[in-house]
C-alpha cells in the first residue's frame, strides 16, 4: 500500500524540483495528446517551446514574450499577494479592465492636448486607481458583511464586460470612427502611448511587471507585511495574535492586486491593443490566476511562469499555423500542465511510503 | 404595468432558464456539504455538454446523452478529488485549473459537431396536472429535465435531512477530523460527493446542449458554473433555499430580456427592481436566527442596492433602461444577494485539507 | 480472577521516528475498570485508538471474550461490544446531539425513537440532555454527556474514556464516577485513562503504566500513592519548583467590569470580568474548558478588542489598543493552542520568533525585518529553555508539543514583559520540562511582574498560584488567596456558585 | 516562381467549427485550396483576440512567407494596417473595416440587401404583426440590417411592429435562446437574428409556428419550418479572385462592398413553408436587388425623429454623414432607441 506521510519539514529539495517535474510529466501527456491528435508530436513540442526562443524568428519572437507575459506577470504578483493571505480575488479580469477605462477615459478626455508628463502619469494614476477601486467593492463587502471575494470578484467581471462593451460603443467611441465601435487609437496619441520601445516589446507595462517583481521579492523576503501575509495565508489565528488585522489585510491585498491589475490594463490598452474595444480584454485576469499558482506564488517564480505561460501562447499560435494543431488542445496542455504541478506538489510536503501488509 | 410581459409565462420561462444553474448548484451544494469547494463547475458543465451531446448525436436519444453527460461530469469531476483528496492540492487552484481544462477538453471533443442540431427532446405535457388552467401550462408542461432537477433537489434534501448516509456526508463536512475519528471514511464520502457534483454539473451542461439550445458551442456555458456557485453560499447549502436562489437568478435573467422587448421604461422598471430587491431581502431576512439586525442590513442594502441602479439611470436623463445596465443586472442581483446572506451556515471543514495518518 | 474479558498481546505501533506502542500486554476482566497512566506522549491515546480499530497495530493481537479481535475500522470495533469516549475531536459543533449521537452508534434506531432513548437513558443514569440542542450551544460538560451517552446507549461490553475529567468540574466528576460504578456493576468493563491520580485512586481496580510506549508496570491504585504512581511514569523522582515569596508591587492592570462578545461561533462571551494585577503576582485562574478561558486571554493580548475604559494598564485605558501595541507596553500573552495560534505551523522558529517578539526586541526596522537579529533571539530562546530541535531554520511543526511549548513561552518570558497571561502553560509537557517552565513563571514574577495562568490543572494553580480565581460561564470569581482554599471551595468556585454572591445576598 | 507555392493566410476571430461567422470564411479558404490545388498553401490561425495577438499572428504568417492574408475581423483593422506598413511586399484583406493602404484591401457584404428579403417575407407571413429582432451589438452594420429589414417589412404590412433585444455578444447560444423565447412570449411569430447561433430557430422550433431565418449560414437542418429561408456568407467568389489577382500580379488595394448581385450574399433556399405567392414576390426581390435595379434604401425614408433622410425616389449613398457605412439612427416606425 502507498501512503503519504507528513513531512516534519517542508523539502527544500521539492521546492524547486516540483515544478520542473510538473513541466516534464506536461511535456510527456502533451507529447501523447498531440499525437493522438494526428501531430507529430516533437514537433509540435518543438514549435510550442523551441521556435519562439531559438528559431529562426526568434528576434521577433522574443520581444513579444514581453508583450504577452507583462500583463500575466503584473497581474499574477498581485493575486499572490492575495492568494498567500488566503484571499482569493479571482476577479482580476474585471479590475483589467475598469483599469484600462479609466486610464484611457482620462487620455480620451484630454485629447488632442499633447503634454505627455500629465497625461501619461495622469492615466497611470487613473488606471491604478480603476483597478483598486473595483478589487474595494469585493475586499468592502468583505470586510463589512463577510461576502464571499471569490463570488463578488467574479461577478464584478461580467459587470465590467458590460460596462466596457457600453462605453466602446458609447462615451469612449471614435467620433472619427465612422461610427464603428471603438475608441481612439492611443497607442498612437504620443502623449498617452505606453510604448516605450515597439520594436522590442518595451512598454510601461513591462516596466511595471519587473518593478512589481522586485517590489514583490523585497516585500517577502525583508518586510514585515510580507511576513504578515504569509502568516495570515498560513494560520489565521496566529496572525490576529501577532497583531495582523485581517480587514486592513484584506483591503491591502485586494487593492494591491486591483491597482496592478488596472496598471495591466492601462499600459495594455494604450501600447500593445492600442485601444478600448468591446472585448479588448483576453482573459489576462483568469490566466494570470494559473500563472500565480505556476509560480508558486513566488515573485521570481512567478516572472519565470509568466514567461513560460507566455511562450505557450505564442508557441501554441505558431503551432497552429504550421501544424494545424486546434486551440483546443493548447488549452488542454495548459490545463495539464496545472494540474501536474498541483498534483506533484505534494511531493514537497507528504513524503511517500511503501507500507508493508497490515498485521493487527 | 409591465407592457406586453405576460407573468405567467415569465415564471414559466424562469424554470427552463433557472434549470441548467439548479442541476449544477445542487451538485455543488452536496459536494460543499461535504466540507468540499470545487470551483471547477464550469469545467464538468461545458464537458457534460458536449459528451452529452456526441452522445445523444450518436445513439439519438437524449435520454443516453443524459446519462453519458452525467458520466463525464462525475469522471473528470474525479480528477479534482484524487488531486485534492489523495494528494493535498489547494481547492480553490484545482478548481480553476479544472475549470480551464474541462472548457479545452469540451473544445476539442466537440470539433467534429459544432453547428449540429441534437435530437428533439419533447415537453412533457403531464395529464390532468397539464390541464390546470393557468397553473398547468406554468409547472406541467415542460421537458422532462425540469422535472428530473426538481426531483433531484427533492433527492438531495431528503437524502441529507432523512438518511443515516447523508448524516454521515454532513457530519464529514462540518467536522473531517471527528468524522474520521468515529470510523467513517472522510476521502471516500468525500470523492463519492465530488462525483455526484460532477455528475449534477454534466446534467446541467448537457440541459443546454441538447434542451436549451439544442447544439454544441465552445462557449455554451457561458458562466453558468459560477453562477451555480453563488447560488450554493445564497442558499446558505439548503437545498429548498437553493431552488428559490436558481429561480430567482433565472427569474432576474429573463426579466431582464423581457423589459428590453417590451421596451419598459425607466421607473417602471426602478419600481420592478426595487421591490424585487426588497422582496428578497425580505424574505431572507426572515429565514435569519437574528431576524431585526438582518432586516436593517436587507433594507439599508436595498437602498444601497436602488441607488446603484439610479445613479445611471438618472445621468441617462429619464430614457429608457440602458441595455447593459440590464444586461448588469443578474450579476449585480447575485451580488446584492451575497451580501445578504453573507456565508453563515457554512460546513465547519469547507476548502480544508484532510489527511488521516493510521 | 476470572477470564479476562480482552487480552492485548504484544500490540506494538510506529511512527515516523517514534514507537508509540511497543509491545504492549495487558489483559482486562469483565466489570473491571482498569486506568492506563502515562506522560503525555507515553502512548496511551495510540494503544486505546488501536482497540477502537482506528489505528493499526504493526504486529500484535487481541482477543475479545477468548476469540481473535482485529476491528478493521471503529464501526467493527463498535459492533463487537467497545466504545470509546474520545479525548478530543469527535462532536460535531453544528448538529444536534439525537444526530451526534446517532453518528456515534452502529444501528441507531430511527431518530423519534433515539431522542426517546437519549431522553430515558441520560435519566437513568443522572445526565440530563436534551437531544434537540445543537451541540454548539452546549457547555463543555453537557459535550461529555453526549459522548457518555452515545456509548451507553449501545450497552458496551468494554468502555474507553481518554481523559475525560479534564473538562469537568469536580461535582461533575462525582457524577460520572456514580455512572462509571453503576456500568461496572452492570458487568462491563472499563479502560480509563487520566492524568488526575486522585480519580485513579478513586475509581480504578487496576492500572497499566506506559513510559515511551513501553509497559513499564502495574499497580493496584488503591494500595498505591499518587507519587508513587507519578515518579513510576516518569522513571524518576520528581523536581518540586521551589518559591520565594516576593513582594507585591503596585497595581499594574486593572480590568473592570469588562464584558466581550465572544468572536468564535460557539464561544463563550465573558460577563462584567473584574480583576487587579499587581506587580509580582500570580494569578492562577482555574475553570473547567470552554468557560472563556480563550477569551479572557483574547481580551488581554488585545486579539479581543474591548470599550473604554474596561481595561486599563499603569492607568492608561488600553482596551482598543491592538496586540502589537499592547506588547511594546510590556503586555505579552501564551494562548493554549500552540499550533496555529501561538506559533504558525509551517514557518521556522525564526520567523515564530518574529510573530510576537518583533516590537519587544527591536526585530524590525521601518517595518524591515532585521533576520539576524530575529534568528539569534530564538537561539537564545532555544537555549535558555532546552528546546530539542536541530536549529531555528526549522519549521515550528517538526517540534514535538512540548518542545514548541517550551518556545512558546520561552519567547514571551525573554521579552521582559511586565505582564504576562498564559493559558494552559504546562499542557502537554512533561513533568520536568512542566517544572522548569513553572519554575520561569515564578522567577518572572519575582522579578516583578504581574502573571496570569490560566490552566485547567489545579495541581499546578495550586502550587505556584498567589491568587485564585474561576472562571465559570464567562464570569470571573472573585480571587481569592491561593493558600489554604479546600478543594471543596474550588469545586464551588468551578461551579459558579461564588460565595461571594452568596455574600452579597447577605 | 511557378514552384513555390502561393501561401495565403487567415487570422479567424473565432473558432472555425462556429456554424457561422469564421466557418463560412473558412469555406472561403478550402474554396481557395479547392480552385489552385498544388499552386497555394493555405495556413490559418482561430479564435485569435483582437489587439496584439492579431498582430503577432499576421506578422509571424507575413514571417513565414505569407502572400495574402485575409484578417476577418473589424477588430482587426488596427493590427493588420500596423503589420502591413512592416511587410509592404505582403497583401492583407481586411474584412468589414475601412482603412485601405497601398496593400490592404478592405472587403465588406451588403448584408442589408438580405435583410431587405428577410423583412419583406417577414412582414407578409407574420400573423400577430409582431417581429422579433436578436441584435448584437448596436454598430453601423447591425442598425442597417434592422432598418433594412424593417423598411420591407412595414412595406408589405403597415401594421408590423418590431421588438429588438440587444444581446450584446456575437455568439451566446444560451442567451440567443433565451431572448428568442422571451420574444415569442411577448408575441413574436418571426425572429430575426443578428447572432450567429442556431438557437433561436431551435427555440422557435419548441415553440411551433414561429419562422426564422438563418445568419451567416444557411441552417438548413431547421429547414422548412422553423427556417424560411437564410442569409448566407459566401467569400469563396472573392477570396478565389484576389488570390488569383496576387499570383497574377495584378493585386491593388481596393475596396469592395458587394452584395447579392456579386455573390458576397447568398439568399438560402426560400423553404415551402411559407405561402407560395409571398415565395415569389420575395424571389422577385432578389432578383431586382442582384439586377441593381432596386436599391435597398431608396427613397422616401424618414429618420426615426420623422427628419427627412432620403427623398422620394433618392437612394442611401454608402458613406459622408448620413451614408450606410457609419449608420447610427433608426429610420422612421422603429420604436426603441439604440442603446449608446
Ligand atoms: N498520527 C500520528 N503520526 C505520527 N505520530 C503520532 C501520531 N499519533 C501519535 N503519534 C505519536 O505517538 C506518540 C504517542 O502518542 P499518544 O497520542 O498515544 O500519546 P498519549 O499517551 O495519549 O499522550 P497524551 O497524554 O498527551 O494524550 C507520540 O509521540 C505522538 O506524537
Ligand atoms: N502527526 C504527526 N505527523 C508527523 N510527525 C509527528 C506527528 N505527531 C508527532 N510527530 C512527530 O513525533 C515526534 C514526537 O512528537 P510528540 O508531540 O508526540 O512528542 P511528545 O512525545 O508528546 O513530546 P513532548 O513531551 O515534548 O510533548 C515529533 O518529532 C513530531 O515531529
Ligand atoms: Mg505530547
Ligand atoms: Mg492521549
Amino acid at each position: 500500500m502507498i501512503a503519504l506521510e507528513k513531512r516534519p519539514q517542508p523539502s527544500q529539495f521539492w521546492t524547486f524540483a516540483a515544478p520542473i517535474v510538473a513541466v516534464i510529466l506536461t511535456i510527456i501527456f502533451g507529447a501523447a495528446l498531440f499525437g493522438l491528435l494526428g501531430k507529430p508530436p516533437i514537433e509540435a513540442l518543438g514549435k510550442i517551446f523551441w521556435e519562439p526562443l531559438f528559431g529562426e524568428f526568434n528576434f521577433f519572437y522574443l520581444p513579444q514574450l514581453l508583450i504577452k507575459g507583462a500583463p500575466l506577470v503584473a497581474i499574477a504578483l498581485g493575486l499572490s499577494l492575495g492568494f498567500k493571505a488566503g484571499i482569493w480575488n479571482i476577479g482580476a479580469e474585471g479590475q483589467y479592465i475598469i483599469g484600462a477605462l479609466c486610464g484611457a477615459g482620462v487620455a480620451l478626455a484630454l485629447y488632442p492636448m499633447e503634454a505627455r508628463w500629465l497625461i501619461f502619469p495622469a492615466m497611470l494614476i487613473a488606471g491604478a486607481f480603476g483597478g483598486f477601486a473595483w478589487a474595494m467593492i469585493p475586499g468592502v463587502l468583505r470586510v463589512k458583511f463577510g461576502t464571499n471575494e471569490i463570488l463578488v470578484s467574479l461577478m464584478l467581471v461580467y459587470v465590467a464586460e458590460q460596462l466596457l462593451a457600453s462605453m466602446a460603443l458609447g462615451l469612449m467611441k471614435n467620433p472619427e470612427g465612422f461610427g464603428f465601435p471603438g475608441s481612439r487609437n492611443l497607442s498612437q496619441y504620443s502623449s498617452a502611448s505606453s510604448w516605450i520601445d515597439q520594436s522590442n516589446g518595451m512598454h510601461w507595462g513591462v516596466v511595471i511587471a519587473l518593478i512589481g517583481v522586485i517590489f514583490a521579492y523585497i516585500l517577502f523576503a525583508k518586510h514585515i507585511l510580507g511576513f504578515q501575509i504569509k502568516l495570515a495565508g498560513q494560520a489565521p489565528r496566529a496572525a490576529a495574535f501577532s497583531g495582523v488585522s485581517p480587514a486592513r489585510l484584506i483591503l491591502f491585498c485586494l487593492g494591491t492586486s486591483g491597482a496592478l491589475a488596472g496598471l495591466a490594463g492601462l499600459t495594455e490598452v494604450a501600447g500593445p491593443a492600442g485601444l478600448v474595444s468591446i472585448d479588448f480584454n483576453v482573459g489576462y485576469g483568469f490566466t494570470a490566476i494559473i500563472v500565480a499558482f505556476l509560480g508558486r506564488l513566488h515573485p521570481v517564480g512567478i516572472l519565470f511562469a509568466g514567461a513560460l505561460m507566455a511562450l505557450t501562447y505564442i508557441g501554441g499560435d505558431v503551432a497552429q499555423s504550421s501544424l494545424g494543431l486546434p486551440k483546443a488542445a493548447i488549452q488542454v496542455f495548459q490545463g495539464m500542465l496545472l494540474f501536474f504541478l498541483l498534483g506533484v506538489d505534494v511531493l514537497t510536503n507528504y513524503r511517500v511510503r511503501i507500507k508493508q501488509g497490515v498485521v493487527a | 404595468m409591465f407592457g406586453s410581459i405576460d407573468p405567467l409565462l415569465l415564471l414559466a420561462s424562469l424554470m427552463v432558464a433557472a434549470t441548467p444553474i439548479l442541476l449544477a448548484a445542487i451538485g455543488e451544494l452536496v459536494v460543499e456539504r461535504s466540507g468540499v469547494l470545487n470551483l471547477g463547475v464550469e469545467g464538468m458543465m461545458i464537458t457534460g455538454s458536449i459528451v452529452g451531446f456526441i452522445a445523444a448525436i450518436t445513439t439519438g436519444s437524449p435520454w443516453l446523452g443524459f446519462i453519458a453527460a452525467a458520466l463525464s461530469g462525475a469522471a473528470i469531476s474525479l480528477l479534482f478529488g484524487i488531486l485534492t483528496q489523495y494528494l493535498m492540492s489547494n481547492q480553490v487552484a484545482t478548481g480553476l485549473a479544472l475549470t480551464l481544462f474541462g472548457l479545452g477538453l469540451a473544445a476539442l471533443l466537440g470539433q467534429g459537431y459544432l453547428g449540429v442540431k441534437a435530437p428533439a427532446f419533447p415537453d412533457w405535457h403531464i395529464p390532468l396536472l397539464g390541464d390546470i388552467p393557468v397553473i398547468g401550462p406554468i409547472i406541467f408542461q415542460h421537458d422532462p429535465m425540469v422535472y428530473v432537477g426538481l426531483a433531484i433537489v427533492a433527492g438531495v434534501w431528503w437524502f441529507l435531512k432523512k438518511t443515516r448516509a447523508g448524516l454521515v456526508l454532513r457530519a464529514v463536512g462540518e467536522n473531517h477530523e471527528a468524522a474520521h475519528a468515529l470510523g467513517y471514511h472522510v476521502v471516500r464520502t468525500r470523492l463519492l460527493a465530488i462525483m455526484f457534483g460532477g455528475a449534477c454539473a454534466g446534467l446541467g451542461g448537457a440541459y443546454l446542449s441538447i434542451v436549451r439550445v439544442p447544439t454544441y458551442a465552445d462557449s455554451l456555458t457561458a458562466g453558468a458554473g459560477w453562477i451555480a456557485l453563488a447560488i450554493v453560499v445564497f442558499a446558505s447549502w439548503k437545498p429548498g433555499r437553493l431552488l428559490l436562489g436558481a429561480y430567482l437568478f433565472g427569474g432576474v435573467t429573463v426579466l431582464q430580456l423581457n423589459l428590453q422587448a417590451a421596451g419598459v421604461q425607466f421607473p417602471v422598471i426602478l419600481l420592478a427592481l426595487s421591490l424585487i430587491a426588497v422582496g428578497v431581502a425580505g424574505l431572507i431576512s426572515l429565514w435569519r436566527k437574528d431576524r431585526l439586525k438582518s432586516l436593517g442590513s436587507a433594507v439599508s442594502v436595498a437602498l444601497v442596492a436602488g441607488g446603484t441602479i439610479c445613479i445611471p439611470l438618472l445621468s441617462g436623463k429619464m430614457a429608457p433602461l440602458k441595455v447593459e445596465y440590464l444586461s448588469m443586472s443578474p450579476y449585480i442581483a447575485t451580488i446584492l444577494v451575497l451580501v445578504i446572506m453573507s456565508a453563515s451556515g457554512a460546513p465547519g471543514s469547507l476548502g480544508k485539507i484532510f489527511h488521516a495518518s493510521r | 480472577m476470572t477470564e479476562p474479558l480482552m487480552k492485548l498481546d504484544g500490540l506494538t505501533k510506529a511512527y515516523p521516528g517514534v514507537v508509540a506502542n511497543s509491545d504492549v500486554s495487558f489483559n482486562i476482566a469483565a466489570g473491571e475498570v482498569h486506568a492506563l497512566l502515562g506522560e503525555n506522549g507515553a502512548g496511551k491515546s495510540t494503544l486505546v485508538k488501536t482497540i477502537y480499530g482506528l489505528v493499526k497495530p504493526d504486529s500484535g493481537t487481541m482477543t475479545l471474550d477468548g476469540v481473535p479481535f482485529t476491528p478493521a475500522e471503529p464501526r467493527a470495533a463498535r459492533a463487537a461490544g467497545i466504545t470509546m469516549v474520545f479525548q478530543h475531536f469527535s462532536l460535531f459543533e453544528a448538529l444536534d446531539v439525537a444526530e451526534n449521537v446517532a453518528l456515534g452508534m452502529e444501528n441507531p434506531p430511527p431518530m423519534r425513537d433515539l431522542a426517546q432513548r437519549i431522553t430515558d437513558v441520560s435519566k437513568t443514569y443522572g445526565l440530563p440532555l436534551d437531544p434537540t440542542r445543537i451541540v454548539g450551544d452546549l457547555s463543555a460538560g453537557e459535550r461529555q454527556r453526549v459522548e457518555i451517552i452515545r456509548c451507553l446507549l449501545q450497552d458496551p461490553k468494554v468502555l474507553i474514556m481518554d481523559e475525560p475529567t479534564s473538562v469537568l468540574t469536580p461535582q461533575e466528576v462525582d457524577v460520572l464516577f456514580e455512572t462509571l460504578r453503576k456500568l461496572k456493576s452492570e458487568g462491563t468493563a472499563i479502560l480509563y485513562i487520566s492524568h488526575k491520580l486522585e480519580e485513579i485512586r478513586a475509581l480504578c481496580d487496576h492500572a497499566t503504566v506506559l513510559r515511551l510506549g513501553q509497559v513499564v508496570g502495574t499497580c493496584i491504585p488503591r494500595e498505591t500513592s499518587a507519587r508513587e504512581m507519578a515518579e513510576l511514569m516518569v522513571g524518576g523522582t520528581l523536581h518540586v519548583p521551589n518559591r520565594e515569596a516576593g513582594a507585591v508591587g503596585e497595581t499594574l492592570m486593572q480590568i473592570k467590569g469588562l464584558s466581550a462578545l465572544s468572536p468564535a461561533e460557539f464561544g463563550t462571551s465573558l460577563k462584567d470580568v473584574t480583576l487587579d494585577i499587581r506587580a509580582g503576582d500570580v494569578i492562577g485562574i482555574g475553570g473547567v474548558a470552554g468557560n472563556g478561558q480563550d477569551e479572557l486571554l483574547g481580551v488581554l493580548s488585545g486579539e479581543i478588542r474591548v470599550g473604554p475604559g474596561q481595561i486599563s494598564f499603569l492607568g492608561q485605558d488600553i482596551g482598543h489598543l491592538p496586540p502589537d501595541s499592547r506588547r511594546t507596553l510590556g503586555i505579552c500573552a501564551a494562548p493554549e493552542e500552540r499550533m496555529g495560534h501561538a506559533a504558525a505551523p509551517d514557518m521556522s522558529l525564526t520567523e515564530n520568533a518574529a510573530l510576537t517578539a518583533r516590537k519587544r526586541k527591536g526585530l524590525t526596522k521601518n517595518g524591515f525585518i532585521d533576520w539576524g537579529k530575529t534568528r539569534a533571539f530564538a537561539e537564545e530562546v532555544i537555549e535558555r529553555f532546552d528546546v530539542r530541535t536541530p536549529g531555528p531554520g526549522n519549521a515550528a511543526r517538526s517540534l514535538s508539543g512540548g518542545n514548541l511549548q517550551k518556545f512558546v513561552i520561552g519567547r514571551e518570558i525573554l521579552q521582559d514583559p511586565q505582564i504576562l497571561i498564559v493559558n494552559q502553560p504546562t499542557w502537554g509537557v512533561d513533568a520536568s520540562a512542566a517544572a522548569a517552565i513553572r519554575q520561569a513563571l515564578l522567577d518572572l514574577a519575582a522579578n516583578g511582574a504581574g502573571v496570569i495562568v490560566i490552566s485547567q490543572d489545579l495541581d499546578e494553580l495550586m502550587e505556584i498560584s498567589d491568587l485564585f480565581a474561576a472562571l465559570n460561564e464567562g464570569r470571573l470569581s472573585k480571587p481569592r488567596p491561593a493558600q489554604g482554599l479546600t478543594v471543596d471551595e474550588i469545586g464551588l468556585m468551578l461551579g459558579g456558585a461564588h460565595d461571594m454572591e452568596v455574600a452579597h445576598v447577605d | 516562381d511557378g514552384h513555390e507555392p502561393t501561401k495565403v493566410g487567415f487570422v479567424f476571430v473565432g473558432p472555425v467549427g462556429d456554424g457561422g461567422w469564421t466557418y463560412e470564411h473558412n469555406q472561403g479558404r478550402l474554396a481557395v485550396e479547392e480552385a489552385f490545388g498544388d499552386q497555394v498553401e493555405t495556413v490559418f490561425v482561430e479564435s485569435v483576440p483582437e489587439g496584439p495577438d492579431a498582430e503577432r499572428v499576421m506578422t509571424q504568417m507575413a514571417l513565414e512567407g505569407a502572400d495574402l492574408i485575409f484578417t476577418t475581423s473589424f477588430g482587426y483593422m488596427d493590427p493588420t494596417i500596423n503589420v502591413a506598413a512592416n511587410f509592404p511586399d505582403v497583401r492583407f484583406e481586411h474584412a468589414t473595416g475601412y482603412k485601405q493602404a497601398d496593400n490592404v484591401s478592405v472587403y465588406s457584404a451588403r448584408f442589408y440587401e438580405g435583410r431587405a428579403v428577410q423583412g419583406h417575407i417577414a412582414g407578409q407571413i407574420t400573423e400577430s404583426n409582431i417581429i422579433g429582432y436578436i441584435a448584437s451589438f448596436p454598430i453601423p452594420e447591425v442598425i442597417r440590417g434592422i432598418n433594412s429589414a424593417y423598411i420591407h417589412a412595414r412595406e408589405v404590412n403597415p401594421d408590423v411592429e418590431f421588438k429588438i433585444i440587444w444581446a450584446y455578444t456575437w455568439f451566446d447560444p444560451a442567451k440567443e435562446a433565451e431572448a428568442a423565447a422571451v420574444l415569442i412570449e411577448q408575441g413574436a411569430d418571426v425572429i430575426l437574428q443578428h447572432t450567429d447561433s442556431t438557437a433561436p430557430q431551435a427555440a422557435a422550433q419548441a415553440a411551433g409556428n414561429v419562422y426564422t431565418f438563418g445568419q451567416a449560414s444557411d441552417m438548413s437542418e431547421f429547414g422548412p419550418m422553423p427556417r424560411v429561408s437564410s442569409i448566407i456568407d459566401d467569400w469563396a467568389p472573392y477570396y478565389i479572385a484576389r488570390t488569383q489577382a496576387v499570383m497574377d500580379g495584378t493585386w491593388e488595394s481596393t475596396s469592395t462592398w458587394d452584395g447579392i448581385g456579386a455573390g458576397m450574399v447568398g439568399i438560402g433556399e426560400i423553404s415551402d413553408a411559407i405561402p407560395a405567392e409571398v415565395k415569389a414576390s420575395a424571389e422577385a426581390l432578389v432578383a431586382r436587388l442582384a439586377s441593381g435595379e432596386y436599391h435597398a434604401f431608396t427613397g422616401p425614408i424618414n429618420k426615426q425623429d420623422g427628419s427627412v433622410w432620403l427623398a422620394e425616389g433618392e437612394t442611401a449613398s454608402d458613406y459622408g454623414d448620413d451614408g450606410l457605412a457609419g449608420m447610427a439612427f433608426y429610420v422612421e416606425g422603429l420604436t426603441a432607441e439604440i442603446p449608446q
